[in-house]
């Protein structure tokens, strides 16, 4: 359809998984309000979770899930040829995600642990962005689907797209939500990208930070008011590092 | 201004009667805090039960029933290459009881900057006037400074106004609306005695503050532009705007625009903003004109305590303490403030 | 009586606010009312700058339409946005507008798509201008750096046809690259007409390029200027202006005689959305357009 | 007629995860018929050991992007044994409503936009928005319905925020408008059945044993005694000797064994168990579609979905009656933390799933361990899959309809493959 009488572009998308739990992917098919016009303002190439039509010939490649085998590593190094847009999908995407956990531990025990003696091959989890070039990330654990329709909206007319600047915590307040540190539990909004709505404060669990570091977040004072509060460096840290958006900051 | 005495059981009829065809907003208790400090909003209320008139204070102010924090401003819906607007302003009437003196002050410094002469915003007048406003006294909250900003007192901008004296309450009458709202109940007019009973839980009150130096604010703001008071609480400042969003004046905003995926539809969007957030006043292409906490947080303070005064001849500020309540780095004004004066001093 | 409390509809009132300075849209039922204004022309000026004519659908709206010198509407694209533009065309010229605009981001970018036909939103005009009432008899100055031209362009062309009004009148415009020149295709004009001196000079020169190369002030020191009879209106960005501003000021052209429109970030036009205040100054009110004793009397303003 | 068959899907479509079927057949004999899963290993038992009982949760939601509720509630099920916990009845409610959410958004998910596309002979459900608007509307309405469940009790539609050990955070105030919607579901559901019934159900069984949960006044969801067709029954925690895991060498996934070779779970395997526990509307759906226990034949799980999809809608109706009539407000107990261990089995959309934890005195895990309803069923299909390709060679079918007919069966299954590979 026509918009002031522009003709928009109809990019030719393909969606690819690796390793994590395509619950990204389900959130493109979600928002059942308004999945036919989001379908219909792409021309779907290759979505292989809800669709056999397979071809190379896209534009748009979204990727799910962070790489965690040597074959994960070549098919992205050929996604990355064809592929005129990258978009990382989600936190294991764009971080390594929860996979990134594993990283911790030892892989031949971890084997041993899973598959006794039988030897699967696994690296270390890793985010696309280590292993190729990304134009753009789309963060959360699921993503959000109202901002990738709007980041959709954005690369049907070929117009830059810009995160919120703001943290977590002013989409909390919005709702009016008591915030949980007053409540005497752990929320990482104050240094966490918002966007999302705060589902997680909102729905009385706090932020866990899946959309990765908030612009310019301020670590080091949260650090000390979460220290105030008695929270134990452990469990701060197992909240900062889950999502594995906080990597190298810590 | 009049002034009518009323029973606490005829003030429970007074409410049953607003709640027969009216939205009644109240102080609600809605949780405990870590502490076991009991936590309040002002939320709609379905019963005289559930309002909390004794509430010592709320972490929202009740701004957002002024001002929502988000706002459809207008809507369009495209024919082709044109395309129709509409715009909708609420006109429910509501009542709002049991706002303390600084926040309806709050409210008429608002009333100056959005229903004022200069662009006066119908958004915002035609929820201001369709909200019935009973205040009411209270001793001090922890925390408030609102006697030194003057905000402490109120005499109009509200339709009634309670103090409570016991087994009754003194109630002023400031509009019409008001003065026939309250012909619904039994009331009586004030004898000397209630005149009394009355000037003493004033008198109570006004004696409880605890002063802050603020009458110098606008020049010292000058004088400690490039003070290093400014960077000490900055550092602190995780640019959250948890301040602004449960501040009763702040008001700045940003506009964006939605448009629905078959491109049929757009909304254009109010969301009230903060100005300690990164790109509050960053311009395309990137340049930003407060990059750092430091200029970002002056600012908040130079524009409630100094620019607002030179518009308006007071402060921005009520001195409810929301802001220090919420922030979690507990950055305050009272401490920034007495910060400022000691290092003026020097 | 069911509803103690009548509804109070904002319709009732409207009319009464009359309207301040040239914008009615400060009749209150207005605020968020747009004129609908079509495209009636798209001038390509650069890789980055279109030109764009707008015209307001709506008769008599257009008809009231005025606005001076230096003023700036809010345009916006539904779905998309709203931001500010400087106008760029003669306040004398009725029917339609023009607006220069450059491709910077959402907003720009998808107006830059849009093509002849096109219906936008207009707001406005909003701001202060440049007060060309007070400069009659005065040698005037205008000069631009880039995109600054776009600003200027409409009280250049407000002297131009009041030309007997003014002594001297001089424009000076810089840009970094000649391929970044606006409105290149109206220099011949202005050279021609008798009594405009007009001078343009790029920082890097390519080899197509004749004429000057270095940076605005280096005209400026060519010229001979009388302080107490002359009158600047300069508009770039910071960097440029504030070399141009203490140059003049070093000439002797007292700073309430020099007039600068600044830039900041904009969400109504309107004096609320406090986006635009330099200290607590609302550049959208008490500017763009400011003198340069203002500006320097206003805290962060450069 | 002897002929040469090779059928060689890599990367089935339609399915969560990557799954390969492999068949060749020579001289009109099967070489090789095989299913093997090869997502990458991600290993979740792992990433538990060490992590605090709050974390526990929201971890293994993220095992399945499609069952996140289900693993989620799993979790705490598992958390709650070990800590000796027992929740209040009105947060026993709301999960179980929204494990109904999920199991209505998945099923319909899987039905209408995974399988029925080999049905009405398309590529994928895009083309259906055009061919039938009307079914892909009732879909989407349902799909829609499913995920509001969800979104109203956990806080939102994929990986819930408000299922924490204990209870749930909160207490959803939009019941009474999610019971209306569900009312009108039974409509759409009316006209799901129509659809459905022009499906053409290849005509194959093939017997196996059943495993599920057991059900004893109700449907059974979350938690109880396990059963098998073939008569075995065991509680909760003998999980792991109703499971018999394994590793396959070409396998990233484990798979399962109990009385036979393989087993079953999943729609199928819930309904041969426990259909005289199903609503009275859902047999009938099950009657019209020729739906009867005790049914072997793998495709009839698309039709034993779509029963289930009817049951839940009404037994949501009834749960959210009881929700609002309940004056309790209490959906939270407090948790004290300690040693033990639990086991938490859940109906998930494919199956019987397993979390079984062990914790320290602190409330850290030290040893954990899933099983996941794919696990279980990726040697039934396998075998299944023998079976197919024997019957239809031996019938002289050609390639690429043996090739549709074998993708056709393992979709059947609904597998979960990321989730299996856990
Ligand atoms: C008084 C005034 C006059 C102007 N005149 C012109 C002109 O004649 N020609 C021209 O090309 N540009 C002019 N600008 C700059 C122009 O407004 C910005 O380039 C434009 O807002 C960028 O919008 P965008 O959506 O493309 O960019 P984005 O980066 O996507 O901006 C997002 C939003 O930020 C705000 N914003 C971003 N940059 C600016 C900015 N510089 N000024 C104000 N708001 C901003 C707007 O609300 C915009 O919608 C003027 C600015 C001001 C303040
Ligand atoms: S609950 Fe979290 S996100 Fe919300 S205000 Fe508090 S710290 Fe910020
Ligand atoms: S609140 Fe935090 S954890 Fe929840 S979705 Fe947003 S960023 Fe992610
Ligand atoms: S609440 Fe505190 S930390 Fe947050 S922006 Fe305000 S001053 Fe900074």
């Amino acid at each position: 359809m026509k918009y002031l009488g522009i003709k928009p572009k109809r990019p030719k998308i393909a969606v690819f998984d690796f390793t994590g739990c395509e619950g990204c992917e389900l959130q493109l098919v979600n928002k059942e309000e308004t999945v036919i016009d989001f379908l219909g303002s792409v021309d779907v190439i290759n979505f292989r979770e809800i669709s056999s039509t397979i071809s190379n010939d896209f534009e748009v490649a979204f990727i799910e899930g962070a790489i965690t085998r040597d074959d994960e590593i070549n098919r992205l190094n050929e996604i990355r040829e064809q592929a005129k847009v990258l978009i990382a999908l989600g936190s294991c995407a764009c971080f390594g995600g929860v996979n990134r956990l594993k990283n911790a531990y030892d892989f031949k025990k971890a084997n041993q642990e899973v598959y006794g003696k039988q030897h699967k091959e696994t690296l270390p989890a890793r985010a696309v962005k280590e292993i190729i070039a990304v134009d753009l990330q789309i963060p959360g654990c699921p993503v959000d689907k109202p901002e990738v329709e709007r980041i959709v909206q954005h690369l049907v007319w070929d117009v830059p797209y810009q995160f919120p600047a703001y943290p977590v915590c002013f989409e909390c307040k919005q709702q009016y939500t008591t915030c949980v540190f007053e409540l005497g539990q752990l929320c990482l909004g104050p240094v966490t990208q918002g966007g999302c709505r705060a589902p997680c404060p909102v729905g009385g669990s706090g932020c866990w930070g899946c959309r990765g570091p908030a612009a310019d977040p301020h670590l080091k004072e949260f650090l000390q008011i979460a220290d105030e509060r008695e929270f134990s460096r452990k469990e701060i840290n197992e909240r900062l590092s889950f999502y594995s958006g906080f990597e190298g900051m810590l | 201004m009049l002034f009518k005495i009323l029973s606490k059981e005829e003030f429970r009829n007074f409410i049953d009667f607003l709640l027969k065809d009216t939205e009644v907003i109240a102080p609600k208790q809605i949780n405990v805090n870590a502490d076991g400090k009991a936590i309040y909003q002002f939320l709609p209320v379905q019963n005289f039960e559930e309002i909390r008139l004794d509430y010592e204070t709320t972490d929202y102010s009740a701004k957002t029933y002024f001002l929502p924090y988000k706002e459809d401003l207008s809507s369009c819906s495209f024919l082709g290459t044109i395309w129709d607007r509409e715009i909708k302003y609420r006109i429910q009437p509501r009542a709002i009881v049991g706002l303390h003196a600084c926040d309806i002050n709050a409210l008429l410094k608002l009333d100056k900057v959005l229903a004022g002469d200069r662009f006066p915003s119908p958004y915002y007048i035609s929820r201001r006037k369709n909200t019935f406003i009973v205040g009411i006294d209270h001793d001090p909250c922890e925390g408030g400074f609102c006697q030194s900003v003057g905000a402490d007192v109120v005499t109009h901008g509200f339709d009634l106004y309670l103090t409570d004296l016991g087994d009754r309450y003194f109630a002023a009458i400031n509009s019409n609306r008001g003065f026939n709202a309250l012909q619904q109940v039994k009331t009586r007019e004030p004898t000397a005695r209630d005149n009394n009973d009355y000037l003493e839980v004033r008198r109570r009150i006004a004696s409880q503050f605890k002063p802050l130096e603020v009458h110098n604010l606008p020049n010292l703001m000058d004088i400690e532009f490039e003070s290093k008071v400014w960077k000490k609480w900055a550092d602190k400042c995780m640019s959250c705007g948890s301040c602004a969003m449960v501040c009763p004046t702040c008001y700045c905003y940003g506009v964006e625009e939605r448009i629905t995926m078959n491109n049929a539809k757009s909304a254009k969007i109010k969301q009230l903003y903060s100005c300690q957030f990164l790109d509050f006043a960053t311009v395309a292409g990137g340049l930003n004109f407060r990059p750092d906490r430091e200029t970002r947080l002056k600012y908040r303070y130079y524009h409630q305590h100094r620019g607002f005064v030179e518009a308006y001849e007071e402060p921005l500020c009520v001195g409810c303490y929301r802001c220090g309540r919420v922030c979690l780095a507990d950055i305050n004004p009272p401490d920034i403030i007495q910060d400022l004066q000691t290092e003026y001093q020097e | 009586m069911t509803n103690l409390f009548h509804p109070y509809y904002i319709t009732q009132e409207a009319e009464m606010t009359q309207p301040l300075d040239y914008n009615r849209r400060s009749r209150l039922k207005h605020v968020d009312q747009v004129f609908r204004s079509e495209i009636i022309n798209v001038i390509p000026l650069t890789d980055m700058e279109k030109l764009f004519q707008l015209r307001i659908l709506d008769e008599a709206e257009r008809e009231r339409f005025s606005f001076l010198p230096g003023q700036f509407v809010m345009v916006e694209v539904p779905g998309y946005g709203e931001i500010p533009i400087s106008i760029s065309s003669s306040p004398s010229h009725k029917g339609y507008i023009e607006l220069c605009i450059r491709k910077a981001g959402v907003v720009t970018s998808i107006l830059h798509k849009a093509n002849r036909g096109a219906v936008v939103g207009l707001r406005g005009p909003f701001g202060t201008h440049f007060p060309i009432e007070k400069m009659r008899r005065n040698n005037i100055l205008l000069i631009a750096g880039g995109l600054g031209l776009a600003p200027l362009r409409a009280p250049i062309l407000n002297v131009i046809e009041n030309r007997t009004d003014f002594k001297d009148v001089h424009i000076l415009y810089g840009t970094r690259q000649s391929d970044m020149l606006l409105f290149s295709y109206q220099y011949e004009e202005w050279n021609r007409i008798a009594d405009i001196n007009l001078r343009v000079i790029v920082e890097q020169a390519d080899p197509t390029w004749t004429g000057s190369v270095g940076l605005i002030t280096d005209l400026l020191k060519e010229m001979r200027i009388e302080p107490m009879q002359t009158y600047a209106i300069i508009c770039g960005p910071p960097v440029m202006f504030k070399f141009v501003c203490a140059h003049l000021q070093q000439e002797g052209i007292p700073m309430d005689r020099m007039f600068v429109s600044l830039e900041r970030r904009m969400h109504c036009g309107m004096g609320k959305c406090c986006r635009c205040n330099i200290g607590s100054t609302y550049t959208c009110l008490s500017g763009p357009v400011f003198d340069y004793w203002t500006v320097m009397n206003l805290k962060e303003a450069i | 007629m002897k002929t040469d068959l090779n059928v060689d899907v890599h990367h089935l479509t339609r399915i969560e995860g990557h799954g390969n079927i492999e068949v060749q057949i020579k001289d009109g004999k099967i070489q090789e018929a095989r299913w093997d899963v090869v997502e990458t290993p991600r290993y979740f038992e792992v990433m538990l050991k060490g992590k605090h009982f709050s974390s526990a949760g929201f971890l293994t939601a993220r095992i399945c992007g499609i069952c996140s509720f289900g693993h989620c509630l799993a979790s705490l099920r598992a958390t709650e044994q070990a800590f000796g916990i027992t929740i209040t009845d009105k947060a026993t409610k709301l999960r179980l409503l929204a494990k109904h959410g999920e199991t209505l958004q998945s099923h319909i998910l899987h039905l209408f936009f995974l399988a029925a596309p080999d049905f009405l002979e398309v590529p994928s459900a895009i083309p259906l928005i055009e061919s039938h608007p009307d079914a892909v509307a009732m879909a989407l309405r349902l799909k829609s319905l499913g995920n509001r469940i969800c979104e109203v009790v956990g806080g939102r539609a994929t990986h819930p925020v408000s299922l924490l050990v204990g209870g749930v955070a909160r207490s959803p105030d939009e019941l009474p408008g999610l019971r209306d919607e569900l009312e009108n579901a039974l409509v759409d559901l009316g006209a799901a059945t129509e659809l459905v019934r022009t499906f053409e159900i290849p005509d194959f069984h093939r017997e196996t044993e059943y495993v599920s949960l057991k059900g004893e006044d109700q449907y059974p969801f979350i938690g109880g005694r396990l059963v098998s067709s073939d008569g075995i029954e065991k509680a909760e925690q003998e999980y792991a000797a109703m499971t018999n895991e394994y590793v396959d060498q070409r396998n990233t996934s484990k798979w399962c064994k109990l009385s036979r070779e393989s087993f079953a779970v999943g729609a199928l395997a819930r309904f041969n168990n426990n259909y005289h526990l199903l609503h009275p509307q859902a047999l009938e759906t099950a009657s019209t579609l020729g739906l009867d226990p005790v049914c072997h034949n793998p495709f009839m799980n698309n039709i034993a979905q779509l029963v289930e999809c009817v049951h839940i809608v009404n037994d949501s109706i009834q749960l959210i009656d009881a929700l609002m009539e309940s004056d309790s407000e209490l959906t939270m107990v407090p948790v004290t933390p300690q040693a033990g261990e639990g086991v938490g089995a859940v109906e998930v959309p494919r199956g019987i799933l397993y979390h079984h934890y062990n914790y320290n005195k602190d409330g850290y895990i030290v040893k954990a361990n899933c099983v996941i309803p794919t696990t279980q069923n990726n040697a039934n299909i396998h075998h299944a899959l023998n079976d197919l390709v024997t019957k239809y060679a031996e019938e002289g079918m050609k390639s690429d309809r043996l090739e549709l007919l074998c993708s056709m069966l393992v979709r059947s299954y609904d597998p979960c493959i990321s989730c299996s590979v856990h």
